[in-house]
């Protein structure tokens, strides 16, 4: 049994964790919930050896343990699956996987052959059939994701900690862990599972606990609690999210493709998207749903101008014919992408929250011209974070310093700000909570109607059907269904993203 | 192209720095000699690096030269490579600076820095009347033409204990290094009387510090070498004195030898020292830039 | 909220704790040091390392690096001089164009900048690593340089040239006042421009920037032309202290440079730093050169202490806030 | 899976297009260039090189840079051959300790191996920019080299010492033999140990190594050391090829390694590269530099030359694989 007891952690300006208790039991998921910027990936740090400055106490079956790095907490059988990725790009999956604790002989020599085999296994646990010898920055988040898993598999330890191990990976592969999560329980071992995504909590989890503001606000049987009332306990408020209903006018088309193609970058040969074609109207929000490498980034990529050397096809943006050579155009043309990958693509980890979501729109903000001018800066940071509910004691704070959700809300003010015509979101409200969720289905359907174009890729069904007037499946690059919301249901989707080779 | 090979010898011109005006003009003289006498000649910089320049020795007997006029950067690092010249048949001319060896090079032409710092040492004293507050700014600490002169000048100056050495400081032969340095100097000794320094460029350096100290007139500034700039200088009463080693002659004294060689004469001399003349106010007149008029 | 800006403010003047300390130290040791005269002659002696380090600290700032600015201060020294003291003249055509002292620098500062653009060209445009790139420019201008004055120093370039190397203005040398507006402007483009943000961008996360719409090569390109520009006015400042142009003026000057980037807190992998903590480091190095002369320390001994001097500067300047 | 190994193939020998390239053009325009002879002097000459390279190509792996090697193989040559002459003496009681050649190039190697382990030292535990740390050690070991050479030379060192530098072994000059060995050792490090393994981690990513519980102080030291080892190795190749210690030896040698590790296609921000691309990328150099001497360049244009051939080199070799 692991036990945090008064655990206090303050960050210059932010008190993180203020005297929280928690009890993980073996043989158990503990659920641990709250809104961004809880304390939930803070408190599972210290767990971890990760921060190692904190007030109160880590007991660990019945004696108290103070870990002073990670290598620590492995020892004591304690394994985390990281919120944010932490793999090395340029290494292979297998000299990721037992990256600190390979195999050597009797020489010190390293046994490749016996940890490419063991990785094998481990991928085949996790359901990834790829090498083993590919190199990690080839992979997707989703594969990086499952690799994290792996990784933490392979160490058998006695606790397991999972900071949202599902929120890159699509239900298929949710599923997959969850069985494995099931094996773990039977031989006995203690999870704690973080997710947003509360349905999964009421299939895996046994017990929550609920953080608020650094607090523990309320723990208990899973079975005892409703989806709505564990949302109340962690927003304080009723969040409840409608299907949408209803569809756009089709009256007149903001952004059309046609015979859009894209040839895979590294080998050349395989096409990542094959000969797709659409048309986004005024004031319409299309969802398109896949599983994972169906191709949606790559479609967004494309019609962003990220891929100019590898597609063909033709876009239109307001019936005039376009051809984007690099996000530069496409911006100009009024299209913008909020990317898949927020730490790698989107953020500026080592600015300011206020010139994060001032990056875009400095034209807008200049005095005479060419001087910046501080003052509109500040305003428009300020206005984000407000209706955004970023979690940050100042505007100034780095972006570094974010809980991940809040990170992912100032990649979305970021181009919120530019106020688009076209707006592409992939995986839009990754590891965010439901209260702002519905806060960013709400201005996701506010813009539309106020006549912009959005485009949702996301690997959640609900959220689709959340904010979608129509929804596109995709498929190992194509368009396998196209489907008005009332006709949407869950079964028609998976089934359309399921590719039938026959 | 390679019928001309045939015909035409090739000499090969080693110097120490390309980084230094007065090795330019050495190097340059040599050349121009040497092709004035019909030879193709080739310019390389060892940049003060003596393996840099073994590598050049390696590369000038595989490309087959007939001869090399040398200026070595060092007495003894440049040895190994003279014999490696010689062995492979290639006789070598020092120019300049002499190499610890009296077998390896064929001849050496030398303009003897020790014995020119002596005389300017001797010139120092006097025009002190034997006491007064001097410093010194040196060339690069590792280099041995450095010391040659520093030590040639104290072997005079410090018979006399009223002529003080306030500092003693290094610029790497640098014109702007021992400005900089002169400045700071200024600051804790602004009442020296004389500057002795390793090089002329270093002289310049040194006298536009004091120029812009305002004290140009009070203090008397020594360099070595006899560059345009320095002969110009002391003209103009801004330099005081500096000792004059003839480039020119050197240079092509050794192509003369060279030609000999290679004409088939052998009893060429090993040593052939190149005086090195104290340049005053006095005499200025029958100088120019890096020689006689 | 405070909390945060007061770090800030400390990360911002990071090693100035070190310099303090270092004049400390120098005004025990001798009388001679805290003069305003000798006060007056360090910040003479750094202008030109100002100069050139606050160019090199915006490429540092885009990930990049620069070691071509010694090599491009000699050579724009060199033609501004040559320019002046020869103009140009066509032999074929026998024209000849003259300079005033006035063109001569303007046509030296271009040059500078006209080198800096190539520079980023290469590497933007072929993706030639900014360490490769520049280091052959770094041999390249220099041949250039050795080429155009014929390894001779180019001299006697006459008093109003001088004047902008060894002139003063209100009390202070007109390098101190050329180093103060190179630093300011700089400043101000990179706190209150469009190109100062997107500097630190780039170099914070490339990839981010290129999603947002960034024009990478351009602010990459305008980076490195700033850098030889005034690498370029360093040039000129040098010619003019000695009233001579030397073939071997620079060498070396982009460690130096580097030196005072990196000691002022700036980090090599771009993103992080500001314009003042260069100079801070700038004026560290400046210090310690003139203190080691001062106390006459051996000209053998003077290259341990100084070593050892920047490495303790700068390990107690980073125990100064080991929370990091 | 295929394709990913060949490119993998493809990217180690990166630089090797460019290097026969070179070699044809240089072929064609001199006889001179492809004769045995002057294909075992390039090696020699480039040997030096190869093993300062080979320990730069390791530090830089792991996201550092060290530029005190050129100084390192100053000192390290210099107490190799001191020890060898004059073996060390202690006034106090008048002990003599001689040293035998293999004693002395075992001294000289050791002093490299500790001046690396100081230098990773002060750059863990005191969090110290490499940059800046081994740009303080290029300056105190040069001071050092100074004190213990008295800025003059130690020469006449013996022929079985000189044999280091100039004997041959099988029609090979032994320092190639030595590079040869140097460089298959570090390979083998770094493919088939952890610790090369952990170099490459620590560069790519230092949190993700971090959270892997790796001890990246140890594997950033040994890194260091093993530089400074190798760079001692250099030292006493050179101090034997001259059968002299030259106090200003190896001036600058840092860039040229640096830039052989790069044009090796080494990345200067860590975690990529290989050691067989650095030594590609030093023969670049060693090619270049004696090509320029056998086509009958001037000094002055071969720097220009020089320059703007090593950026050819690199550009071709970018076109070869744009896809980045
Ligand atoms: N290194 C840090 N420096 C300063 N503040 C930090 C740091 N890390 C976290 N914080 C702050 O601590 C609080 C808790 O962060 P944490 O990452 O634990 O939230 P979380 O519950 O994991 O949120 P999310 O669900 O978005 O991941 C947040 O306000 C965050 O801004
Ligand atoms: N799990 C996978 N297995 C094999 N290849 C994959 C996988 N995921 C991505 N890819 C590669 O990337 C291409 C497109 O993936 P992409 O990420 O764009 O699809 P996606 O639907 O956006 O997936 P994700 O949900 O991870 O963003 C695939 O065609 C494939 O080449
Ligand atoms: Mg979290
Ligand atoms: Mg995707």
């Amino acid at each position: 049994m692991l036990t945090a007891k008064n655990i206090t952690k303050r960050f210059s300006g932010v008190t993180a964790l203020n005297n929280v208790n928690l009890e993980l039991y073996p043989g158990i998921v503990t659920a641990v919930i709250g809104e961004n910027g809880a304390g939930k990936s803070t408190l599972m740090k210290i767990f971890s050896g990760v921060h190692t400055q904190y007030d109160g106490d880590i007991i660990l079956g019945d004696e108290k343990v103070q870990f002073n790095s990670t290598k620590d907490a492995e020892a004591a059988g304690i394994a985390i699956i990281h919120q944010e990725l932490n793999l090395v790009d340029h290494l292979s999956i297998t000299e990721n996987i037992f990256l600190g604790s390979e195999l050597v002989d009797q020489f010190g020599f390293l046994r490749k052959e016996e940890m490419r085999k063991q990785t094998k296994k481990l991928l085949q646990r996790v359901k990834l059939n790829i090498s083993p010898d590919t190199l990690i920055y080839k992979l997707k988040v989703g594969q990086q994701q499952l690799i994290e898993i792996a990784k933490a598999l392979h160490t058998n330890a006695e606790v397991f900690i999972m900071d949202e191990p599902t929120s890159a990976i699509t239900d298929k592969e949710v599923e997959n862990l969850f069985d494995i999560i099931g094996e773990l329980k039977s031989q006995g071992k203690t999870i704690a599972y973080i997710s947003h995504k509360l349905n999964e909590l009421f299939q895996i989890a046994d017990r929550y606990v609920v953080l608020r503001d650094g607090m523990t606000v309320g723990e208990g049987k899973m079975e005892e609690i409703s989806q709505d009332e564990l949302v109340e306990k962690m927003s304080g408020r009723k969040i409840r999210i409608e299907r949408s209903s209803g569809n756009a006018s089709l009256a007149d088309p903001m952004l059309q493709l046609s015979n859009i193609s894209l040839i895979n970058p590294d080998n050349r040969t395989g096409k990542l998207i094959d000969d797709v074609g659409f048309t986004l109207y005024k004031g319409e929000v299309i969802g398109i749903y896949g599983l994972m490498g169906a191709g949606r980034t790559e479609l967004m990529e494309t019609i962003f101008g990220l891929h100019p050397k590898f597609s063909s096809g033709q876009l239109a943006v307001d019936s005039k014919t376009v051809k984007f050579k690099s996000p530069a155009n496409a911006i100009e043309a009024g299209i913008m992408l909020i990317p898949e990958d927020r730490k790698l693509q989107g953020l500026f980890l080592d600015l300011a929250i206020r010139s994060n979501i001032s990056i875009t729109i400095l034209d807008s903000i200049l005095r005479w011209g060419f001087v910046l001018n501080s003052k509109k800066e500040a305003l428009v940071s300020r206005d984000y974070i407000k209706q955004l509910a970023i979690k940050t004691s100042t505007r100034e704070t780095l972006a570094r310093n974010l809980s991940g959700g809040n990170q992912q809300k100032v990649v979305l003010a970021k181009w919120l700000a530019k106020n688009p015509k076209v707006l592409l979101l992939d995986e839009p409200t990754r590891g965010i909570d439901v209260g702002a969720k519905s806060e960013i289905y709400r201005l996701i359907k506010e813009l539309a109607a106020k006549g912009v174009g959005v485009i949702v890729v996301s690997s959640e069904i609900p959220e689709i059907l959340a904010v979608a007037n129509r929804v596109l499946v995709m498929c190992e690059g194509k368009i396998s269904a196209n489907l008005p919301i009332q006709e949407a249901t869950e079964s028609d989707m998976l089934r359309f993203a399921i590719h039938h080779n026959h | 192209h390679k019928a001309k090979d045939k015909d035409i010898k090739k000499i090969a011109i080693v110097v120490s720095t390309l980084n230094n005006p007065w090795f330019v003009f050495l190097g340059q003289q040599a050349a121009q000699k040497a092709r004035a006498m019909g030879y193709e000649a080739k310019l390389f910089d060892s940049q003060n690096n003596t393996s840099l320049e073994s590598n050049h020795f390696d590369n000038i007997i595989v490309d087959g030269y007939n001869a090399i006029l040398f200026n070595p950067t060092d007495a003894d690092g440049s040895v190994a490579s003279v014999k490696k010249a010689k062995s492979a048949g290639i006789p070598v001319f020092c120019m300049d600076r002499e190499i610890n060896s009296t077998t390896a090079a064929t001849s050496q032409i030398l303009s003897d820095s020790y014995s020119g710092a002596v005389d300017i040492g001797k010139y120092f004293v006097q025009q002190f009347e034997k006491k007064g507050n001097y410093v010194e700014i040196l060339g690069l600490v590792g280099d041995n033409n450095t010391w040659a002169r520093s030590k040639g000048f104290h072997s005079v100056v410090d018979n006399y204990p009223g002529m003080k050495m306030v500092a003693q400081q290094s610029a790497d032969f640098d014109r702007n290094k021992a400005m900089e340095v002169m400045e700071s100097i200024l600051q804790a000794h602004p009442d020296i009387d004389g500057v002795f320094c390793g090089n002329d460029a270093m002289a310049m350096g040194a006298y536009q510090a004091l120029v812009s100290a305002g004290i140009a007139d009070k203090v008397k500034v020594f360099g070595f070498d006899g560059s345009d700039d320095v002969i110009a200088a002391i003209k103009a009463g801004k330099v005081y004195a500096t000792g004059m080693q003839f480039p020119k002659i050197i240079a092509e004294t050794a192509v003369k030898f060279a030609d000999l060689y290679l004409k088939g004469k052998r009893d060429l001399p090993q040593k052939v020292p190149v005086a090195v003349e104290l340049v005053t106010n006095k005499n200025i007149d029958d100088y120019i830039g890096y020689g006689k008029k | 909220m405070k909390t945060v800006n007061y770090a800030g403010y400390v990360k911002r003047f990071q090693s100035l704790i070190a310099l303090l300390l270092l004049c400390i130290v120098l005004s025990l040791l001798t009388d001679k040091f805290l003069t305003t005269e000798n006060s007056l002659n360090i910040l003479r002696q750094t202008a030109v390392n100002i100069c050139i380090a606050t160019g090199m600290t915006v490429v540092v700032l885009t990930a990049g690096i620069d070691l071509s600015v010694g090599s491009i201060l000699a050579l724009c020294g060199a033609v501004a001089a040559g320019l002046l003291k020869n103009g140009i003249s066509l032999q074929a055509s026998d024209v000849f164009i003259g300079f005033t002292v006035f063109g001569a620098v303007v046509a030296g500062i271009i040059i500078g900048y006209l080198i800096g653009l190539f520079n980023g060209f290469v590497i933007t445009k072929f993706k030639v690593p900014p360490f490769v790139a520049t280091l052959a420019m770094l041999t390249i201008a220099r041949g250039l340089t050795m080429l155009y004055t014929h390894g001779q120093p180019i001299s006697n370039l006459g008093p109003s040239f001088d004047f902008i190397g060894t002139g003063s203005f209100w009390g202070l040398p007109v390098p101190v006042w050329i180093a103060a507006i190179v630093v300011l402007i700089t400043v101000f483009l990179m706190q209150k421009t469009k190109f100062g943000r997107y500097v630190y961008a780039i170099g914070g996360n490339e990839t981010a920037a290129k999603f947002s719409g960034i024009n990478i090569p351009k602010v990459k390109i305008l980076s490195y032309a700033l850098a030889g520009a005034f690498a370029a006015i360093a040039g000129i400042i040098v010619t003019s202290r000695l009233d001579s142009a030397q073939p071997n003026a620079g060498t070396s000057y982009e460690l130096d440079a580097i030196a005072a980037v990196v000691i002022g807190g700036t980090s090599l992998n771009g993103g992080r730093g500001t314009i003042w903590g260069t100079v801070i480091g700038a004026v560290i190095i400046g210090v310690l050169n003139n203190g080691l002369v001062l106390l006459n320390v051996s000209p053998f001994w003077q290259q341990v202490v100084k070593g050892s001097v920047i490495l303790l500067a700068v390990i107690i300047d980073k125990l100064g806030h080991s929370k990091d």
